[in-house]
């Protein structure tokens, strides 16, 4: 099959906000490159991406950790490279913030210890850093549920629930790096205003991935258009992808998702966990199924690991 | 009395500013099929896709019912209040800004102010009503006033421009003042419009999520939403259901209560 | 005491369509005036003119005035015209009842300028005014339909409801645009006399359209008549004589012009194939309410 | 042979109001037929029960044909009524004008039921249809109007484009529900005689809703009076004389009834202080356009 | 003639059904106001907080005005498409689900239908046409079309229950059919209204953002949404201001067209 099109799937992840004119000159440069027309889609949402991915309408897509996932599980796409960031960062960080005026609270032990006089800005669901990270490492782990220990939680996404902190409407909320460091430069009278009382583990740049389904015959030329940009000396090329806030591209693979596959598995449970209408002995089982998904993922993340090493 | 026949037919001079606008508006179109790239083909073609995914939303799945009622009463609530509000103000905006009932001084000003409540983006309003009064239904119901105020007032002015002008000018002939000629030459004329814009309007409250979600005070809306961005189709089925009964029933309402004033 | 005063009042349409060309007329206190003319001659115009629901020509040197007070001028409404409209009150020719109301409230609305304003937005009608809408409804003899909406009545009976209102406003002067059109002889008799009553008994002036002469000359004692836009006739009413009918309604202006305008139309014209119906919804005189 | 065979309706538009008690009536081809009786006593609603847009009671043994077929059968609208509507020509006493529609479609509109369908929706009128429209108009003396909207027509203006509609019409059997109301005598004599001529040189059946029975007397030979809902006289209209005119107008029915219904009605109820006004729109009963 | 002072006034019985209906709408309110936390002070305490958010609105930027316009451009075609079709199928769906037009076994079916294509949240659809003709403007004109068809089907219906019966019947009594009855006896009475609800909606559909976002066709609303979501107010701000001159301009228009048919 003779593709004259290449159909490109964009979203706006956490960790930029995406705005055309500064993707012009990098998809003019791919297709000039690749010989075919690259016809970009920006969409304010991954799920339509995704869909279209499914039945085949979108070819390349650059996504979040968590829509990537959704994408590989559902929709046949495959990790082929990961952003970099500009700064050199090898991904992004999920925070909590509580207004600076609030000299009670301090450490995600003083929030704890307070959360019944607290109203706390949670992420949207789907989001990775907004809600994912902090849901694992902040609460399950500490074994309390955000939705039932504080006086009120709402939803909302990085920006409301940032000025919601600014102006003292919510005493603590998750954030991450990515969109913390743009306030600070847009808005540095409101990044003045907040400071962070947790930072989470390292949360892995976002993926670009491409349908399985490709034919070859284009994968291998997406993929050298991918991993040679920017790295050939061409000042032009850096300050295209600079404009972007990246860094030359790294190659990756479906295993980047590995992390975030546990932290999933991870929510499922606490959320098993936490059903008071399940009977007991189903809640064992499907408790018992994701925790053998889990000690798999354990695994191929060890040999992932020892295969580094070695 | 016969020579009528040889008469030619009476037939309007050709309407010059009709032709015109018909012809701009199909060269829009025109424009517009190429620009919005239409192409009704593919979607015949591939409506096999369609059914497939459609496919993904069946059997509904209602486990959580309970959980969806609860938060259809929180949007409910939601909905209620910013719609009643809505109403409050509409009536009398919404008479200030129609050409038969107020001069031109006030009607023009009164209908940009709308034009602006409806296009300020209900987020806008919602932010500006969250650093106010903090995160929470009451920012998404006065985010949803400002926004359907602009509507209803809208909407119930080109009703009124509408009406029947003789009643009016017979109460008018009384000599009752404006108000009175309003409320009893005008709205009894207007009334089952009213109703159905306000049920309408209500039931669009209802369906909106991003404002509610963006305030942080859930409602069915945002459990739709996140069922949907969490490819839990069949949960998402199950939401639309519960909505679909709702806007049946307010539907339901609204012929009932126009009936009662047509 | 000349009560209704019009001097030099003009009314266009539009361009072509002159309803009044030239209206000069006074009507004294108590007078009951019969107000005739062929259909299309300008009595509901100039009927809609003296209580200020149309406006005379601009820069025309018009004035109409009431009990003294002026209600327009210069084709512009008087400030006060309100205060001098509760004192008109109006039957119209196509009746104007607010159809979705009931019958009762349609009389009650003519007592509207006499109630404080915070009542009648609320809708609180005493026990008086109850009665005296029950009253106006009993002199036309409806007053067993009071609860019914004013749509399901038959067209006499709206004609009635339409002249109880008016009594309801008991107004100084009485404009009845053909009061009796839909009724039948005997109604027309009961609401023929009841005007006359009032005008003899209680001094209201009553100006009433009518096409039926012989009613005209039955009840009222002076017959104004118009013809295209113009006084043809201003006398006592025995001056009026077969003549002087005959030359009023016998050449129908619609049928003279149709020899001179409506020709001249149809010949400038091209012949025409068909016509959309689209194009032949005419563009509209707004209808304002303001004022 | 009887071209409107009416037997046994009954109509209640709500358990208290009977508007036709009990109907029996038959008229035969190219007869002029005068309908006379007091305001409300039923005429309209009967004009309508023959073209069949008010249905008589269900359950009642009522039946009315028009030339021979069915128009409705124990309050069920017969099928191929449509076929039967096309040979009815109703002038309505209100008139029922689309206002906003030019008087000349408005014409047209009688014509509709003759003229393929894909041309009326597109509005596509041939020249011969705009010269009968225009003829019809002629005949009603208001060619010059044609290409008004029918709401800037004065009442007796409108009252003669209604008539054109029916003329129009070409139909076979014309109902004319007070056609001369709001005209003066030129025009009400211009407007009976078309009718009479109509119905002498072709032969139509005419029903004419009249309120002046001296018009009656002139134009028509047989008269019909309803009385409260029955037929009270069905004889040649020279019978009518003054005692039966006195007794059939003499006692109102509402008048009589004040005594009865009324004023049950008011001992009913406890003496209020005020109402709402809200409350007192009364519920409708629906106006189903269905068929 | 007047023993009639001393009869009691008519008064209507007590109406049982208007005085629970207000009582139950009013627990409702009431509920409603702790359940959507309704807290007028605040709003006037905090207003201090308005302004000053409201003020990093200010001085709009317009620097990216050549690209908000193209961008506008887009919305206005795939609104413009996807209101025209609506439009198309509105009318004989809302003839169709008037009760004084249509049986009851067709209006109660036609209705529930448009309930649904009302309630049926716009994102389903947007994914529905995506997976069928892929990214892009022509699934958002779809999704658009199928949502707005629902809403204006309802509003047209509603119109037509509202109009004068009579000039209706004196068509039909002429023995035209059921369509020339519809096109010359009613049409004419609600054209008006029509055209205002049109208008109406085709704003409305410049407006949203949501949908055409999702299947990556671009447009203001999407612009809008994200200088917001970055905080960039200024620019916010000036997205806004083009939407404003915008919806002022159709709704000026409405004014024309409906002036043209009153
Ligand atoms: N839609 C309706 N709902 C309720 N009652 C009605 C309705 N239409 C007519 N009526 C009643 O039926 C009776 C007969 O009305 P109809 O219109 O037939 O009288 P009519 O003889 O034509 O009188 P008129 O000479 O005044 O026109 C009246 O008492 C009227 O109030
Ligand atoms: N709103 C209007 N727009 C345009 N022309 C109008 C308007 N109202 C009335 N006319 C015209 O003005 C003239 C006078 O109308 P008017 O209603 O005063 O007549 P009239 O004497 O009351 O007739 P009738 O006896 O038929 O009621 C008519 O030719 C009519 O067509
Ligand atoms: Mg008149
Ligand atoms: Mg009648």
């Amino acid at each position: 099959e003779d593709m004259k099109t290449l159909n490109f799937g964009i979203i706006s992840t956490e960790s930029s906000q995406n705005l055309k004119t500064v993707w012009v000159p990098f998809l003019d440069d791919m297709s000039k490159k690749l010989g075919m027309e690259v016809k970009p889609f920006f969409a304010s949402d991954y799920a339509g991406i995704i869909q279209a991915m499914r039945f085949d309408k979108v070819d390349i897509a650059w996504l979040g950790n968590k829509s990537a996932l959704e994408a590989v599980d559902r929709s046949g796409a495959q990790i082929f490279a990961q952003t970099v960031d500009v700064t050199g960062n090898p991904g992004y960080w999920s925070l909590l913030l509580v207004n600076k005026n609030n000299t009670k609270i301090n450490s995600v032990a003083d929030m704890l210890e307070h959360s019944k006089e607290l109203t706390f800005g949670n992420g949207d669901p789907n989001s990775t850093s907004g809600f994912l990270v902090p849901s694992y490492y902040v609460f399950a782990k500490n074994n309390v549920d955000a939705k039932k220990i504080f006086k009120r939680t709402t939803n909302a996404g990085h920006e409301t629930n940032f000025l919601a902190v600014a102006s003292g409407q919510v005493d603590v909320a998750t954030n991450n790096t990515e969109n913390v460091a743009r306030i600070k430069l847009t808005h540095p009278d409101k990044y003045d205003k907040v400071k962070i009382i947790w930072k989470s583990p390292l949360i892995p740049a976002d993926p670009i991935v491409w349908r399985k389904n490709l034919p070859e015959s284009v994968k291998g030329k997406v993929y050298d258009f991918m991993m040679s940009y920017g790295k050939t000396n061409d000042s032009a090329e850096i300050e295209i992808l600079e404009a972007l806030q990246w860094a030359p591209f790294k190659a990756s693979n479906d295993d980047q998702l590995l992390p975030i596959r546990q932290l999933v598995l991870f929510k499922e449970r606490l959320k098993l966990n936490n059903d008071p209408k399940m009977a007991a002995n189903e809640k064992a089982q499907k408790v018992q199924a994701i925790d053998d998904q889990l000690a798999e993922l354990n695994r191929a993340m060890d040999a992932i690991a020892a295969a580094k090493t070695n | 009395m016969s020579d009528i026949t040889a008469n030619p037919l009476i037939k309007k001079p050709f309407n010059w500013v009709s032709a015109i606008s018909w012809a701009v508006l199909f060269m829009l179109l025109g424009w517009g099929w190429n620009a919005a790239e239409m192409n009704p083909l593919i979607l015949i073609k591939d409506s096999g896709n369609m059914l497939e995914f459609a496919g993904d939303f069946f059997p509904p799945d209602f486990r959580d019912l309970s959980y969806y009622l609860d938060e259809m009463i929180i949007t409910l609530h939601i909905a209620l209040w910013g719609t009643v509000l809505a109403i409050i103000f509409a009536i009398p905006f919404g008479l200030m800004s129609a050409e038969n009932m107020a001069p031109a001084w006030l009607y023009q000003p009164v209908r940009r102010l709308m034009d602006a409540s409806r296009a300020i983006n209900e987020m806008v309003f919602a932010m500006l009503f969250v650093v106010a009064v903090g995160l929470g239904p009451f920012a998404g119901v006065m985010a949803l006033f400002i926004h359907t105020t602009g509507v209803l007032a809208k909407l119930f002015s080109e009703a009124v421009e509408a009406i029947d002008p003789r009643p009016a000018e017979a109460v008018r002939a009384t000599g009752a003042n404006k108000l009175e000629e309003i409320l009893y030459g005008v709205i009894p004329q207007v009334l089952p419009l009213w109703i159905s814009y306000s049920l309408y309007r209500f039931e669009s409250n209802v369906r909106s999520a991003t404002v509610v979600g963006m305030v942080g005070a859930g409602g069915i809306g945002v459990i739709l939403w996140e069922s949907m961005r969490g490819f839990n189709f069949q949960q998402t089925c199950a939401v639309m259901i519960v909505i679909i009964i709702c806007v049946v029933i307010i539907d339901l309402i609204s012929q009932r209560l126009r009936k009662a004033f047509i | 005491m000349s009560i209704i005063e019009i001097t030099g009042v003009k009314k266009h349409f539009t361009k072509e369509v002159c309803a009044l060309k030239h209206v000069d007329l006074s009507i004294k206190q108590g007078e009951m005036v019969a107000l005739i003319g062929p259909s299309g001659s300008g009595k509901s115009t100039l009927m809609r003119h003296i209580s200020g629901l149309t406006l005379a020509d601009k820069h025309s040197d018009s004035c109409i005035k009431v009990l003294g007070n002026t209600i327009q001028q210069r084709g512009k409404l008087d400030k006060h015209v309100r205060t001098s409209r509760s004192q008109i009150g109006n039957v119209f020719q196509q009746f104007n009842l607010v159809s979705r109301l009931s019958v009762l409230t349609n009389v009650m609305i003519g007592g509207l300028s006499r109630i404080p304003t915070y009542r009648s937005l609320l809708g609180w009608f005493t026990a008086e005014e109850k009665h005296m809408a029950l009253e106006a409804l009993e002199r036309v003899g409806l007053k067993n339909v009071a609860l019914k909406r004013a749509s399901e009545l038959s067209g006499g009976q709206q004609q009635r409801v339409a002249i109880a209102r008016a009594l309801m406003q008991k107004a100084k002067v009485i404009l009845a645009d053909e009061p009796i059109a839909s009724l039948d002889p005997e109604s027309s008799r009961l609401i023929m006399q009841t005007l006359k009553d009032i005008n003899e008994k209680d001094g209201i002036t009553v100006v009433v359209t009518l096409h039926q002469v012989d009613y005209a000359q039955k009840y009222c004692e002076r017959a104004v008549a118009l013809q295209d836009g113009e006084v043809f006739f201003d006398n006592l009413i025995h001056h009026l004589n077969e003549e002087n009918l005959a030359s009023l309604y016998g050449s129908q202006p619609e049928e003279l012009s149709i020899n001179d305008s409506s020709q001249t139309i149809l010949n400038k014209m091209p012949l025409p194939k068909n016509g959309r119906i689209t194009t032949e919804i005419n563009h509209a005189t707004h209808h304002s309410l303001i004022n």
